[in-house]
């Protein structure tokens, strides 16, 4: 799942300057699920705002929608019908909704009210954690399913550093050292012999090498 | 059938929920104090917690009883984290009929096959008449009766007593299903109902909505009825059953004809009653046919002309001269009065039907006895009592009061999960895909599973049936019909 | 020894610059790069050093750098921000300066995808732009990124590159503004073929005053061969070759072809030193260096003005 | 079906979220935002069209869910609860209770019948109107079929005096002067009531819609005046105390009503003196002496009576009690039937009828036709807080309701409690509302049911126990 | 009658504080007229930070909760999460310059609970001494936009 967190207030409302009537642009999708941008906090964004025109004296009209996701253009369209109402949409999606809706209507600014953060997984209530960086080359087999990219601070591919203590990272007590965690499973199902080999330079050409990355599926395509 | 010696009751088959969370009357939590000590998993008997890799789940909170727990594992835990409430959830369930606490241990005795160990008023509602200020009167302790083995108490009834050329038919149960049209339920909800019958050695009733070939299989077990809107209605059909209904009228809509909301038609439904898809059918109010007892008659013959053996039904609802029809329809050559009380269920009818016309069940009975039994003429046919009877207390009520048996309804209905929200009758139907022919909402119910469900019902009935029998002193249920000595009602106890 | 920009000395001295480059060799054998040098004495002020360019494996452009230094030229180190994150990069600098080079062309770098790196990460911590800040930042602020001073600052002449032939137009102006406005002393050009197009981005480059701020020497090129032109033209992103002049070039016979090109690239630099707010040449004689003297000659350039250091 | 039979009805649709029931719990805190969530599972969408009201902090989903509990029971981590509203058990009173309001509310919203399936969720019996049961026939009566029906069903009623015969001359003309009367399509007549956030556009609004009913709006003298005098047929005046100036009495208006005292005999010569063709309803409080205070009337020749519940009217407030009604309408009916004279006047009750089987059992209980007052309130969404008789704001503004609304939702009501008449006397054979009035013969009693059945199972003795 | 008083309060309150009774709550409305807006809810924990903020957007001065008493929750930790909401519903409003104490949430006491009506006065008195909210305008409440997305 992508995460998000909502920028801070000021900086959105700095960002809406001129505009006078806002279409605040939830999305139901994995931003609902961190919380950042779901049709609740979508209402809570929109409330704030008109909040904050009415104590600055400002005639600003806010409304909200949430679409069931904005990285999808099958339901951006669906703004087609009110979007000329407006003169900016504040989006509460991943940076691809936004761009997405700002692909598909380009005749209106697109302002974006969160910050995307990473592809994480839920730890707990109120817990996200990074555990994927979308390289393109998946290399968890080796790594005992544990991905020394997203989890090593240095990205090291062959074996912890030198700040490896107790299983923690040199950055932080807090952090735990994906090494460790590699080690301690490969080792638990007798596997560590993946990790005599060196691992060859990454292959960055799958997340960078043609610009930005797309996948082409024809047999999904129309 | 008739061999009776060779009948067997099924098995428990222990059927839970088809819902993730079943609904009990307790709720337990757990905070983040857990410290995993596993003490309250070893202490529930019910089942309630599981340990799983480190950490204690709460996984079947609705087992917990509450306050009536022995070792209660909310006042044990040493760090406090468990506290233990009703569910909220408890509270708007139900109502006066069917209270939260009937629904609840209805569902637990369609999943284990007995009544609650604790925690839930099983017996009666809280309607303030009728059954719910009836009580049975027991004899204190043990009686002779305590020493006979329970598969030695018989609660089997026969149905033909008119001594005929009709089929000699002994259900092994005092009860048997009700009319349910298809259209109006899901075919899985009818074969559910018609093969736990068969495996109850019992019969249900097809209502007014056909005869499926899904129930070919099971024919000596289905009562096909024949009601004013004649809807799937054929020689054949006839032919096919051992007994035949008459549906007069309805408890919980009589004097008003049936209704089938156009979206319920689909085009089986259709097929199946001779209509067009998506339009409303009605059944008309009464038989356009019958203004008489000899009219009625004639409708008895023709049944007996077309399958001679057949025993006739007559499903009446319970007007102030229900004694009068049900004399009437025995000379008219009845072998069974059907009695449909007032408060029974529907798919669908006028809320101002459902309260306030013709009788509650539980007055007619007596008075259709007394009369028949004055009349001489008791011995001879067979009064089955509906609409209103939800539990195995009920039965026994009821039986007491002067009927020979009982035919259910919404009790079926509720082992198959059916929480009473009344809207069978709206949009797609039922939303938890009993009463319903939206094929998406029949899927999230299999004839398997409702058929373990009502035969885990209908088993906890017998068993609770047979332990009144045996603390009343009695070794068949023959012996309580009409033993109005039996019972008190609070209104009027000295 | 105290080093000093050549290519800042002649142009504080409103003199016209004569900048040319090498690129250093696929190998560790500094004769190869010296040797390149050597064709460029005294015939140009300062000589760029290329990075790695195209992305493709080669001798670094700081170690080249210091060979050319040792030789007695002046390097333009070219910098790219693909390799190298904030920290390796101000380290550079700060080292560069150590060893006397003076220069520096702060640039983002061609994609590592066209190169024999194609698995490369590509780095672009920085981009060029805010490369050229840092630079002067530190150069001017003592400050690298962060606020953290520096001891001795590096001593740097800090050049960026434009190019007037991409787009969008209308940008390309803002762009060299803010490269300008960023810190760039000097600004050298991709190589003109197109005047047209050129003037347009000068005037407007003039309009804002920019031609003032910072030098721009013009690039310029000799064509090989008529398919080179038409290959500068179609595959090499961001290069204008107009039609006429592929046709001037396909006009003359092959043998003649080399000659050719020096003349149109020694016409190129005649009309450059006659457009106000060209403050001198960039010769990028493309695995050619032996051309660069003849076409600083035929184009007046030469001789060059004595350094001040020697 | 000719138009006397029916009583069209369209959609009018809330102004304010109903109060409901219960409300659904959920808890986001912890989702899972599951792939299949059980709330884009909703059979009624009701996630989907979630909504906050922020006048009344009402969330729709409380008013659109059907409780089938389908998502509580289906969410994998138990977020989500179905609660009873603290708010909905606390509204109206023991007589007028949330679930008859609320049922109130939606025949007004919709115009139509309450329809639901499962059985009678209700308590066996109760007191008043619920301690009867209306009797049907399996066989023989006439045959019909409801509001569907190819056969119509009259709901209409008379309101005056009829004579016991007709007497004729030697040449065959009338002796007899025929009597004066009013034909209402059914047997309710509205009475504004005694409390209300009512304003000129609600008073409007309900004489619009005794009008289209074609039934009459019985409201305080000086309020005639509010309304434009093409209403006036349709309008019953009432005059809170003796009439000594027939001035006051509106020109156009059919019927007068006075209350009982020992001279309204004075007052309605005065009436009648002044306006022969009117007819004159004297207002006699349910109370003791009733009986004999209708017979008076009677007796004096007038038309109506109007037994009265007089709840708010702070007349007879220890009196109050609606569950009394039933047996106060027995009571003055079957004196007035002992007296002879029954026939020659009409009794209208009010006060005690909450839902359209009260009009139907309190006409098998003796009345020609009933008020209906509170309701004309609750068909606006009233929630019978009565904060407007402490000088509260009404917290669904009816006094800002558009005349047209009112009218349409009363004619809603009304339409559907038509509907509700015919299916019940259809059920019991009668094809004629006058011929519901005194037909105790097809009703149930309670009383009398459960002592024939259970009066003798009275005996549990020593060593026996209950179960 | 609108705004007998200069402030306006909405509150909300689990039905199971003391005092809670629809009679009740009709004698605190006489008393306080509109100036307080009681809203029970079936449990606090049914509140979410976008009622609080609706209602000062639409026309609260402050908006407050009162819960029922630790441990007594009918959901377990309802009163709990309320507690965590309305402090997030603080920070957003503390965020556009909003003082925090213009939503709260008082939490009964097991041993000693407050009625509903000693908790509005404290709460109320508490309203006064607040400026008027700089959200509302000098008059009217305004529920133009009553279809907000709740959730």
């Amino acid at each position: 799942m992508i995460t998000a967190q909502q920028k801070p207030i000021n900086e959105i409302r700095g960002m809406l300057g001129p505009y006078k009537r806002i279409l605040v642009l939830g999305c139901a999708s994995c931003v609902a699920e961190c919380a950042a941008g779901g049709q609740k906090e979508t209402a809570m964004l929109a409330s704030t705002l008109r909040m904050m025109a009415k104590m600055n004296n400002e005639d600003v009209t806010i409304h909200e929608h949430t679409l069931d996701r904005q990285c999808v253009r099958d339901f951006v369209v669906r703004l087609d019908e009110i979007i000329s109402s407006y003169d900016a949409v504040l989006s509460l999606g991943c940076g691809a909704g936004v761009q997405a809706v700002a692909e598909m209507f380009s005749e209106i600014p697109i302002i974006p009210a969160l910050n995307t953060e990473f592809i994480g997984e839920t730890r707990a209530q109120g817990l996200w954690m990074e555990n994927c960086l979308g390289c393109g080359d998946c290399m968890l087999y080796y790594f005992g399913g544990v991905c020394p990219l997203a989890r090593c601070s240095k990205q090291l591919f062959n074996g912890p550093c030198g700040g490896s203590v107790g299983g923690r990272c040199e950055i932080n007590q807090d952090v735990d050292c994906a090494w460790q965690q590699i080690i301690d499973r490969l080792t638990r199902f007798g596997a560590m012999d993946r990790l005599e080999m060196i691992y060859p330079p990454k292959n960055w050409s799958r997340k960078q090498g043609g610009g930005p990355r797309k996948i082409i599926r024809e047999d999904q395509q129309r | 059938m008739n061999n009776s010696a060779k009948f067997r009751f099924p098995e428990v088959v222990k059927t839970p929920s088809r819902f993730r969370n079943p609904i009990g009357k307790y709720r337990l939590h757990r905070t983040e104090a857990c410290e995993t000590c596993g003490k309250c998993v070893d202490l529930c008997k019910y089942g309630v917690h599981v340990i799983r890799r480190g950490r204690v789940y709460i996984e079947n909170s609705y087992l917990c009883v509450g306050p009536d727990c022995p070792s209660p594992c909310y006042e044990v835990c040493p760090v406090g984290a468990l506290s233990c409430g009703k569910n909220p959830v408890f509270d708007q369930l139900g109502d006066f009929r069917w209270t939260p606490d009937l629904l609840v241990s209805t569902w637990r005795m369609a999943e284990t096959g007995s009544v609650p160990l604790a925690g839930l008023e099983y017996k009666r509602g809280s309607s303030g008449g009728g059954f719910d200020k009836l009580r049975i009167v027991m004899k204190s302790g043990q009686t002779g009766q305590a020493d006979i083995p329970d598969q030695d108490i018989d609660v089997s009834l026969q149905l033909n007593r008119r001594d005929d050329h009709g089929h000699r038919i002994k259900i092994h149960v005092p009860f048997y299903g009700g009319g349910m049209s298809y259209g109006s339920v899901s075919i899985n909800t009818i074969l559910s109902r018609i093969k736990a019958a068969k495996a109850l050695g019992t019969f249900c009733c097809t209502g007014e909505g056909g005869y499926p070939d899904e129930l070919k299989p099971y024919d000596d077990h289905v009562i096909t009825q024949v009601a004013t809107g004649l809807f799937g209605v054929r020689e054949e059909t006839i032919k096919r059953v051992k007994i035949v209904e008459f549906k007069y009228a309805q408890g919980a809509k009589p004097g008003l004809g049936g209704h089938l909301l156009g979206d319920k038609v689909t085009p089986g439904v259709a097929r199946m009653r001779g209509a067009v898809v998506g339009h409303p059918l009605f059944s008309p109010f009464p038989f356009h046919s019958v203004y008489s007892v000899e009219d009625h008659k004639k409708h008895v013959d023709w049944i007996k002309a077309i399958n001679p053996q057949a025993l006739v039904s007559v499903k009446v609802s319970t007007p102030t001269d229900v004694d009068m029809v049900a004399v009437g329809s025995y000379y008219a050559g009845a072998h069974i009065i059907h009695l449909d009380g007032s408060y029974g269920g529907t798919g669908a009818a006028p809320e101002i039907a459902k309260k306030n016309i013709a009788m509650p069940i539980e007055y007619a009975v007596p008075k259709v006895h007394r009369f028949l039994t004055a009349e001489g003429v008791r011995d001879k046919v067979t009064v089955i009592a509906g609409g209103g009877v939800r539990t195995p207390h009920d039965v026994a009520k009821i039986i007491a009061l002067g009927a020979d048996g009982v035919c259910t309804g919404t009790a079926d209905l509720v082992a198959l999960e059916c929480i009473r929200c009344h809207n069978c009758e709206s949009g797609r139907g039922c939303a938890r895909g009993i009463a319903t022919t939206d094929p998406e909402l029949m899927e999230l119910m299999q004839h398997e599973w409702g058929t373990r469900r009502l035969v885990n019902m209908f088993l906890a009935w017998k068993k609770e049936l047979v332990r009144i029998l045996k603390r009343l002193g009695m070794t068949s249920i023959r012996e309580l019909v009409g033993r109005e000595d039996c019972l008190v009602h609070l209104d009027y106890m000295k | 020894m105290k080093y000093v920009s050549r290519l800042k000395s002649v142009l504080e001295k409103g003199g016209f610059a004569v900048t040319s480059e090498c690129g250093p060799p696929k190998g560790a054998d500094p004769q190869a790069i010296l040797k390149k040098a050597e064709l460029l004495r005294g015939k140009v002020d300062s000589v760029n050093v290329t990075d790695n360019q195209t992305g493709v494996v080669r001798l670094s452009s700081m170690a080249a750098g210091v060979l050319i230094r040792q030789a007695g030229l002046d390097p333009v180190l070219q910098m790219v921000v693909r390799d190298r994150n904030r920290i390796a990069l101000q380290s550079d600098i700060l080292g560069a300066s150590a060893i006397g080079i003076r220069n520096v062309l702060c640039l983002s770098g061609d994609h590592q995808s066209f190169g024999n790196q194609p698995d490369a990460v590509g780095v672009f911590d920085l981009d060029s732009i805010q490369f050229v800040q840092v630079v002067k930042n530190m150069r001017d602020e003592r400050v690298v990124i962060g606020g953290d001073t520096l001891g001795q600052p590096p001593d740097m002449f800090i050049g960026a590159a434009a190019n007037p032939f991409a787009d969008p137009l209308d940008f390309r102006v803002v762009r060299l503004a803010k490269k300008i406005n960023a810190g760039a002393d000097f600004i050298q050009t991709q190589c003109i073929f197109n005047f047209e197009r050129f003037d347009k981005w000068l005037s407007a480059a003039r309009d804002r005053g920019l031609t003032e701020k910072a030098c721009i020497l013009g690039g310029v090129t000799p064509l090989k061969s008529a398919g080179m032109a038409r290959y500068m033209k179609t595959k090499v992103s961001g290069i204008d070759v107009p039609d006429e002049l592929i046709r001037r070039m396909e006009c003359v016979s092959k043998d003649r072809q080399r000659e050719e090109g020096i003349r149109i690239c020694v016409e190129t630099i005649e009309r450059l030193k006659q457009t106000p707010g060209i403050r001198g040449v960039h010769i990028m004689a493309i695995e050619w260096e032996e051309a660069v003297g003849e076409i600083a000659q035929r184009a007046g350039l030469l001789p060059r003005p004595v350094p001040d250091d020697q | 079906m000719p138009e006397k039979y029916v009583i069209h009805t369209t959609t009018a649709p809330n102004r304010f979220k109903a109060v409901s029931r219960s409300g659904i719990i959920a808890w986001e805190e912890g989702c899972l935002r599951c792939a299949v969530c059980v709330k884009e599972r909703c059979v009624y969408d009701v996630y989907y069209k979630r909504k906050l009201d922020p006048r009344q902090m009402i969330d729709s989903i409380d008013n659109l869910c059907m409780n089938c509990l389908r998502c509580v029971q289906g969410c994998p981590k138990e977020l989500i609860t179905k609660s009873l509203n603290p708010e909905y058990k606390e509204m109206g009173d023991d007589f007028f209770t949330p679930e008859i309001i609320s049922k109130l509310w939606s025949q007004a919203e919709t115009g139509k019948i309450p329809v639901s399936g499962a059985g009678y969720p209700g308590p066996f019996s109760g007191p008043g109107f619920d301690s009867m049961w209306t009797d049907m026939s399996e066989i023989v009566r006439p045959t019909r079929d409801g509001i569907h029906g190819r056969e119509y069903i009259s709901t209409a009623i008379d309101l005056g005096r009829t004579i016991k015969s007709l007497r004729f001359d030697d040449s065959g003309a009338l002796l007899a002067e025929t009597p004066l009367l009013v034909d209402i399509p059914l047997p309710i007549l509205l009475k504004v009531p005694p409390f209300g956030a009512i304003s000129d556009k609600t008073l409007l609004g309900w004489a619009m819609a005794a009008k289209r009913l074609g039934t009459l709006l019985a409201l305080k003298i000086d309020d005639v005046e509010k309304l434009p005098d093409q209403f006036r047929p349709w309008l019953v005046p009432v005059l809170e105390e003796d009439l000594t100036d027939p001035a006051i009495i509106p020109v156009g208006v059919r019927i007068v009503e006075i209350p009982w005292s020992s001279r309204f005999e004075k007052s309605a010569k005065i009436i009648k003196d002044t306006f022969p063709s009117m007819l004159v309803c004297v207002n006699i409080a349910m109370m003791d002496g009733m009986e004999e205070k209708a017979v008076s009337v009677a007796d004096a020749g007038l038309d109506i009576i109007h037994l009265e519940l007089g709840r708010y009217s702070e007349k007879e407030p220890e009196t109050y009690d609606p569950r009394r009604v039933k047996d106060a309408i027995r009571s003055v009916h079957m004196k007035l039937v002992e007296t002879n004279i029954r026939d020659e006047v009409t009794l209208v009750a009010s006060g005690g009828f909450a839902m359209a089987e009260h009009v139907a059992k309190g006409m098998i209980c003796g009345a020609d036709a009933v008020m209906a007052e509170f309701q004309l309130l609750i068909g606006l969404q009233c929630r019978m807080c009565r904060r407007c008789a402490t000088g509260l704001s009404c917290p669904v503004d009816i006094q800002d309701a558009s005349a047209k609304w009112v009218a349409a939702r009363v004619v809603n009501l009304f339409g559907a409690w038509h509907n509700q008449l015919i299916e019940l006397m259809g059920a019991m054979g009668i094809r004629d509302a006058r011929r519901l009035r005194g037909e105790v013969g097809r009703a149930m009693f309670f009383e009398d049911l459960d002592k024939v059945a259970f009066g003798s199972l009275g005996s549990a003795g020593e060593g026996f126990e209950l179960e | 009658m609108r705004y007998n008083n200069s402030r306006t309060l909405a509150l909300f309150y689990c039905q199971n504080v003391p005092g809670a009774g629809e009679r009740e709550r009709i004698g605190l409305e006489k008393k306080y007229g509109l100036s307080i807006r009681f809203f029970p809810i079936a449990c606090s924990g049914r509140l979410e930070p976008v009622h609080l903020l609706s209602a000062l957007e639409n026309f609260a001065d402050a908006a407050y909760v009162i819960t029922c008493p630790q441990g007594m929750c009918r959901y377990f930790e309802g009163n709990l999460r309320a507690i965590k909401r309305v402090r997030r519903t603080q920070d957003i409003i503390a965020g556009i310059g909003l003082e925090r104490e213009r939503v709260g949430i008082v939490t009964g006491l097991k041993e000693d609970p407050k009625t509903l009506a000693e908790h509005a006065e404290e709460i109320f008195d508490k309203t006064l001494q607040m400026g008027r909210s700089p959200v509302l305008d000098k008059g009217e409440a305004n529920y133009d936009h009553c279809a907000t997305e709740a959730h």
